[in-house]
């Protein structure tokens, strides 16, 4: 009898949903009696939210989403919480054209931004302003396609995106890289966790096995989608026949190396947090997201289904 | 019948009423938390606390859809006219416009705004052009189906095409030209809206996303309420107009 | 049976018309070989059985339909479309449902010029024509109704209106006066014949009421049924003008028997 | 004759060539960018590329559009019935579904899909909630003002509300319906693919924003052809019922 | 002037109708005070001039319109909306122009019962009976015609099809023959006259020409001009079955020319 598990992706299906879709169908999560069904996002706050009214057992989002979550709903009775940490570091990013004279975070001062509303580089942006001090700028809303094309086509100074995101398509529209400035949040002051796979309290009360045996299965994946990025990419296409093989391919090292095998993960160990670390991202994000209640990091965090520490060393030596 | 009248007056605001009170006591029996419905006590608690920035956006909102739906009232009555009054016409753009009608505005907002920049040339152009259609179809159907008896009151006085439509053409499908008014004018603002989703500073559709990601539903319904209520303001203009100038045609048993 | 010099103002030559291609194809034809010659200023009457083809017969004459076969003439003029210098009553009133019946009076003058041009500036001493000419038919205190407001009778009297209020120099009047009692009748009877005996128009009117035809017109052309032929032109040369007491005479009452012998031969054949 | 026929049957092809040639030579003359706007032959290339694909998407589109469609069909033409035959219901009804229909759906969908998850629910949902108002708006018009005379031809039989509607309101606004249907399949296919853009793992939405964000712009709007080209087809099918059974209706000069 | 025990199949006791409130408001009505009473099975006949309120009676006849004052009893039953067991033709011909003629002709047994229920099953023979009905009025070859592309005169007919067709209790034809020619008309007499004969159904009919009323009818009604009062009720002592050539007989001529004389009166007053 398998467990059946709802999963929800914070984004569609791309480079770094491998980690996810390898697992999948190599059946890993069948040999742990998991029946799971992995669905594409559109936003870690969507993806927080469906996990949190029951539609999703379990999910794939921004830890700062979810701290918010937490503060701003703090009646709701299925509150998700997150259950293994995948992206030790924040991809965000700033991104801006090395003519436009933005050398450092301070050259910010003053300028016009671009990014969606739901940006987690624009949400965090107070953190990065006040870590690095940072005067006043001007937001442009705009829809996640478009904020490259404006950077290319000058429209905006700078926006702010997934490292492994923006980068690429500023290339795709022809900027050359050696004319992109980036700053990415973690070198800049800003040591946020990234993604974190999330589960529902409701799910983790019912079935605390189930979770444990999928976060085992993920782990298992993780180490071949790092080992090998260019097979894993094969999956993504299986599942998802329209993708640039290439240029996922790219994307999901890019991850890798920004935001999962990091030196920081290598330290506290793939999968797990530093509470202290944690702990200062909770007051942060209360603060520049202004939400109504303080953050209890130990309420948006447990380790208690992480597989032992042996089992998550999975980061090839040496790199 | 006075009585009636009455009643026709208050019927839709008890329905909204009924409406409301439903949905509160749903949301308040179920427990439903603000991320998933936000209940209507607190949509209308934001609605108060925000209501000088949901007015600014509102009022934002509401004259970028009026200049998309004045153009596309324009364009829709000529295409319209074209048409219905050209069989040739009708075959060939007919087919192409469903087509063109049926691809989601939303996936050329960011070709707009590449051409035209963010600000105002994106919104009332989407509003437009997600507008214009229904008008043209009722025009073009009303005129493609008049009946030749009243055609030929005009044409044995030698009229040109022309007058035909305007003296017969149009006033008999001026009940079907309201219906494609009301329809246009949702889908306008549904234009405006999606346009400032996509990208802009203001209006609605901005402060939906913005509150949207900041997780303030309830501040995000209380926009959408703002763009139903002046939906509901145009239809009323649109009622009122079309009482004074179509009593002939609701002159049914529905009528008495 | 054929008639007239090719002088005539309206001149049908050897017109044949089926509705549509089909039935040309079928060779089912609503009005065959249609040969006549019209004076200008005559006053001619058109009778037949139902269905023979009377109304198409003015859809011809007014340019609404183009012959099958065969060509008209009016005023010298090859006819190619509608004309522009006729008044029309149609069989049905046709009536604008969204305009009061004085406005459906005016709607000539909003399109035939010269009035067209000054409609605007002109527009209440229009009015004031189209009142008085509904009065002139028994409509006073309606002109304000919508159509659909007035009996059968009332709706078919404003439409003779319409077909009158622009002085056209062809009338044409399809069973004008079928839904009216037989004193409202005999009067427009003599409301058309000044009009008539004033201007001098050409006027074709079909009618069903031979007594009409007779008291009326210059010349009846007697239809064939369907498919409509004219078997018979009959000129009418009773003394103008002509008053009511003529229809109680002997030489009109024995044209009319004339007439309706005839037609009944026709039903038979 | 004949040869109006032949000219008709080509015009849409014509019209749609026209458009396109017009279109690849902007693109060529002024070396428009594929991230801007891509040519056609760039598109032509890239649906052939991926046919395979676009054509699966295509399927799940069309289907889910069409349950939806369905739905809006029965949903919108008993809705119409009532607020056509009811004063009361017309007066209390109209203004709020004006309302709620200037609400982008968008907005909805994340709604949506937190009640039944992604999958068809939210888009066969959002096909119906956006695509049955025109539906509603001319069954209610064309009973509303249908001519008391035609109506008395049944009403003097005895014959029930149902019946006049039935034998006389629908066949007689049967030229408005199908010219609301025409309206509403697209919106029902934009409906769709909105619902796909914003959740889903299939469909021509799924297709459009995932293109969209690897930045394979041909691909895109390969996708958004493909629901033009479904669009059109529908079309045909409806000018086709059309023409079988509103004949009476177009009789007009311009038929002629 | 009133007439007729309480006991008559359609009683109209001291009947007012204005067509809407604000008419209602101003005292204007369209027919006033109107007392009759028809017995069961009886031919009667409504004259009177153009506008007078004769359509108006038939819609407060068939309950289409329900009085404002007074009130309207129909075989024993108060009216208080359409009645189930009428066959009416109105003076327009109201044809359904999507249905072809053969179709128009079949709608009441889609709606009245007892064929209603069994349309389906019993279609065939309904459709044979409904196309011998048109074939009786000369409509053979237009029945799988649509209306609007039948004469005037032949749509008219049609419609008196649809009013009997499903046999109905009660006639009502309101100027039924006003657009057909004396012969298609006078066949049609006939043809009216042996289905009353052998039915024997209430019939009201509404009509310009006395020496149809005279003809047909039992009883003649004739009303004042608008506002429709009735000024007269003369019982037509004419034997039966009658025939065409009643209507050269002297008495029947007298009785034509009594009313005329009568309805003379009427409007000079
Ligand atoms: N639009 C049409 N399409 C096809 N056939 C038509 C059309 N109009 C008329 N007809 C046919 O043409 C013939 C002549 O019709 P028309 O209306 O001219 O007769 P009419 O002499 O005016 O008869 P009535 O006295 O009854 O009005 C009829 O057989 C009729 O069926
Ligand atoms: N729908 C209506 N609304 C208002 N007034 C009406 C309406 N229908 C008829 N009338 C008025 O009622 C009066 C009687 O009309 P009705 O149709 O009964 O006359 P009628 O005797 O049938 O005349 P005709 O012989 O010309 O058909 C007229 O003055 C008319 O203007
Ligand atoms: C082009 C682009 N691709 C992916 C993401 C990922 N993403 C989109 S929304 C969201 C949640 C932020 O609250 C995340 C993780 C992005 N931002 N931009
Ligand atoms: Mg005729
Ligand atoms: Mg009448």
């Amino acid at each position: 009898q398998e467990t059946p598990i709802k999963f929800q992706l914070d984004w569609r299906f791309e480079g770094p949903s491998a980690f996810f879709l390898l697992p999948v169908a190599k059946g890993y999560f069948h040999a742990e009696k998991l029946a799971v069904t992995v669905d594409a996002g559109n936003g870690s706050g969507n993806a927080v939210n469906r996990v949190a009214s029951g539609a999703y057992d379990m999910g794939f989002a921004d830890m700062a989403a979810l701290m918010e979550f937490h503060a701003n709903n703090p009646t709701a009775p299925n509150k998700p919480v997150a259950v293994m940490m995948v992206y030790n570091h924040s991809p965000a990013a700033v991104f801006s054209l090395k003519k436009s004279g933005i050398k450092a975070p301070a050259d910010l001062a003053g300028k016009k931004l671009g990014a969606p509303a739901f940006d987690a580089g624009r949400r965090a942006f107070p953190i990065f302003q006040k870590a690095n001090g940072v005067g006043a700028v001007e937001w442009v809303s705009m829809e996640p396609a478009l904020r490259e094309t404006m950077l290319a086509r000058g429209d905006v100074d700078a926006i702010t995106g997934f490292y492994f995101t923006s980068l690429l398509n500023l290339e795709a529209r022809g900027v050359k890289p050696a004319d992109i400035s980036v700053m990415l949040y973690p070198q800049h002051g800003v040591r946020m966790y990234g993604n974190a796979i999330i589960a529902s309290q409701e799910f983790l009360k019912k079935n605390p096995e189930a979770v444990k045996a999928f976060l085992r299965a993920f782990t298992k994946g993780a180490r071949e989608v790092i080992a090998d990025p260019k097979a894993a990419i094969a999956y993504v296409k299986q599942r998802d026949g329209i993708i640039n093989v290439a240029l996922e391919e790219r994307r999901l090292r890019l991850a890798i190396d920004s935001a999962v095998a990091t030196p920081d993960a290598r330290a506290e160990g793939f999968g797990a947090v530093h509470p202290p670390r944690l702990a200062l991202m909770a007051s942060q994000v209360a603060d520049a997201f202004a939400t109504k209640s303080r953050i209890d990091p130990d309420a948006v965090w447990t380790p208690a289904f992480l597989p032992p520490a042996a089992e998550r060393d999975i980061f090839p030596a040496g790199k | 019948m006075k009585h009636q009248k009455r009643l026709e007056r208050w019927a839709p605001w008890v329905l909204l009423l009924a409406v409301v009170i439903v949905w509160q006591v749903v949301c308040s029996a179920f427990e439903v938390s603000e991320f998933i419905f936000p209940s209507p006590l607190r949509i209308w608690d934001q609605f108060l606390e925000f209501r000088g920035e949901i007015l600014r956006h509102s009022w934002r909102t509401f004259w970028v859809t009026m200049v998309g739906f004045g153009l596309a009232i324009v364009v829709g009555v000529l295409l319209g006219f074209v048409i219905g009054s050209s069989r040739l016409a009708y075959a060939a753009m007919y087919p192409l416009m469903t087509a063109f009608n049926a691809l989601p505005k939303a996936a050329f907002v960011p070709i707009l705004v590449v051409w035209f920049g963010i600000g105002v040339g994106p919104a009332v152009l989407t509003a437009f052009l997600i507008s214009f259609f229904p008008i043209t179809v009722n025009i073009a159907t009303g005129l493609a189906t008049l009946e030749p008896e009243l055609e030929d009151v005009l044409r044995v006085l030698g009229a040109k095409r022309w007058d035909v439509l305007v003296k017969v053409g149009l006033p008999r499908s001026l009940p079907h030209f309201y219906g494609s008014l009301k329809v246009a004018i949702t889908l306008a603002f549904v234009g405006t809206t999606v346009s400032e989703m996509n990208a802009a500073n203001e209006g609605i559709g901005y402060l939906l996303v913005s509150a949207g990601s900041a997780m303030q539903m309830g501040l995000a319904f209380a926009g959408l309420v703002a763009v139903g209520i002046m939906a509901m303001v145009m239809y009323e203009l649109f009622a009122w107009i079309e009482k004074r100038t179509t009593a002939w045609a609701h002159r049914g048993s529905h009528a008495a | 049976m054929t008639a007239g010099a090719p002088q005539g103002f309206v001149e049908f030559d050897r017109v044949w018309l089926a509705y549509n291609e089909e039935l040309l194809a079928k060779n089912q034809f609503a009005v065959e070989d249609i040969t006549l010659s019209v004076r200008e200023g005559e006053f001619i009457a058109i009778v037949g059985p139902s269905g023979c083809g009377k109304s198409t017969f003015m859809k011809l004459a007014t340019g609404l339909k183009l012959p099958s076969m065969g060509s008209i003439r009016i005023g010298g003029e090859r006819v190619t479309g509608p004309l522009k210098f006729t008044g029309m009553a149609f069989q049905a009133p046709s009536l604008l449902p969204w305009r009061t019946t004085v406005d459906n009076v005016l709607l000539p003058l909003e399109i035939v010029e010269p009035y067209r041009s000054n409609f605007r500036a002109k527009r209440a001493e229009y009015e004031a024509r189209a009142r008085a000419l509904l009065q002139s038919v028994g409509l006073a205190g309606y002109e304000d109704k919508y159509p659909w407001q007035l009996s059968g009778g009332m709706q078919q009297r404003a439409s003779i209106c319409r077909a009158l209020i622009h002085e056209p120099r062809m009338l044409l009047l399809d069973e004008p006066f079928g839904a009216l009692d037989a004193f409202t009748r005999e009067e427009l009877w003599n409301t058309l014949r000044d009009l008539w005996t004033q201007q001098q128009f050409n006027v074709i009117l079909v009618t069903h009421d031979l007594r009409e035809a007779v008291y009326l017109a210059d010349t009846v052309y007697v239809m064939s049924k369907s498919p409509g032929r004219i078997l018979m032109r009959r000129e009418i040369d009773l003394p103008r003008p002509r008053d009511l007491d003529i229809t109680y005479t002997e030489p009109f009452v024995n044209i009319v028997h004339e007439l309706r012998s005839h037609i009944g031969a026709v039903r038979g054949g």
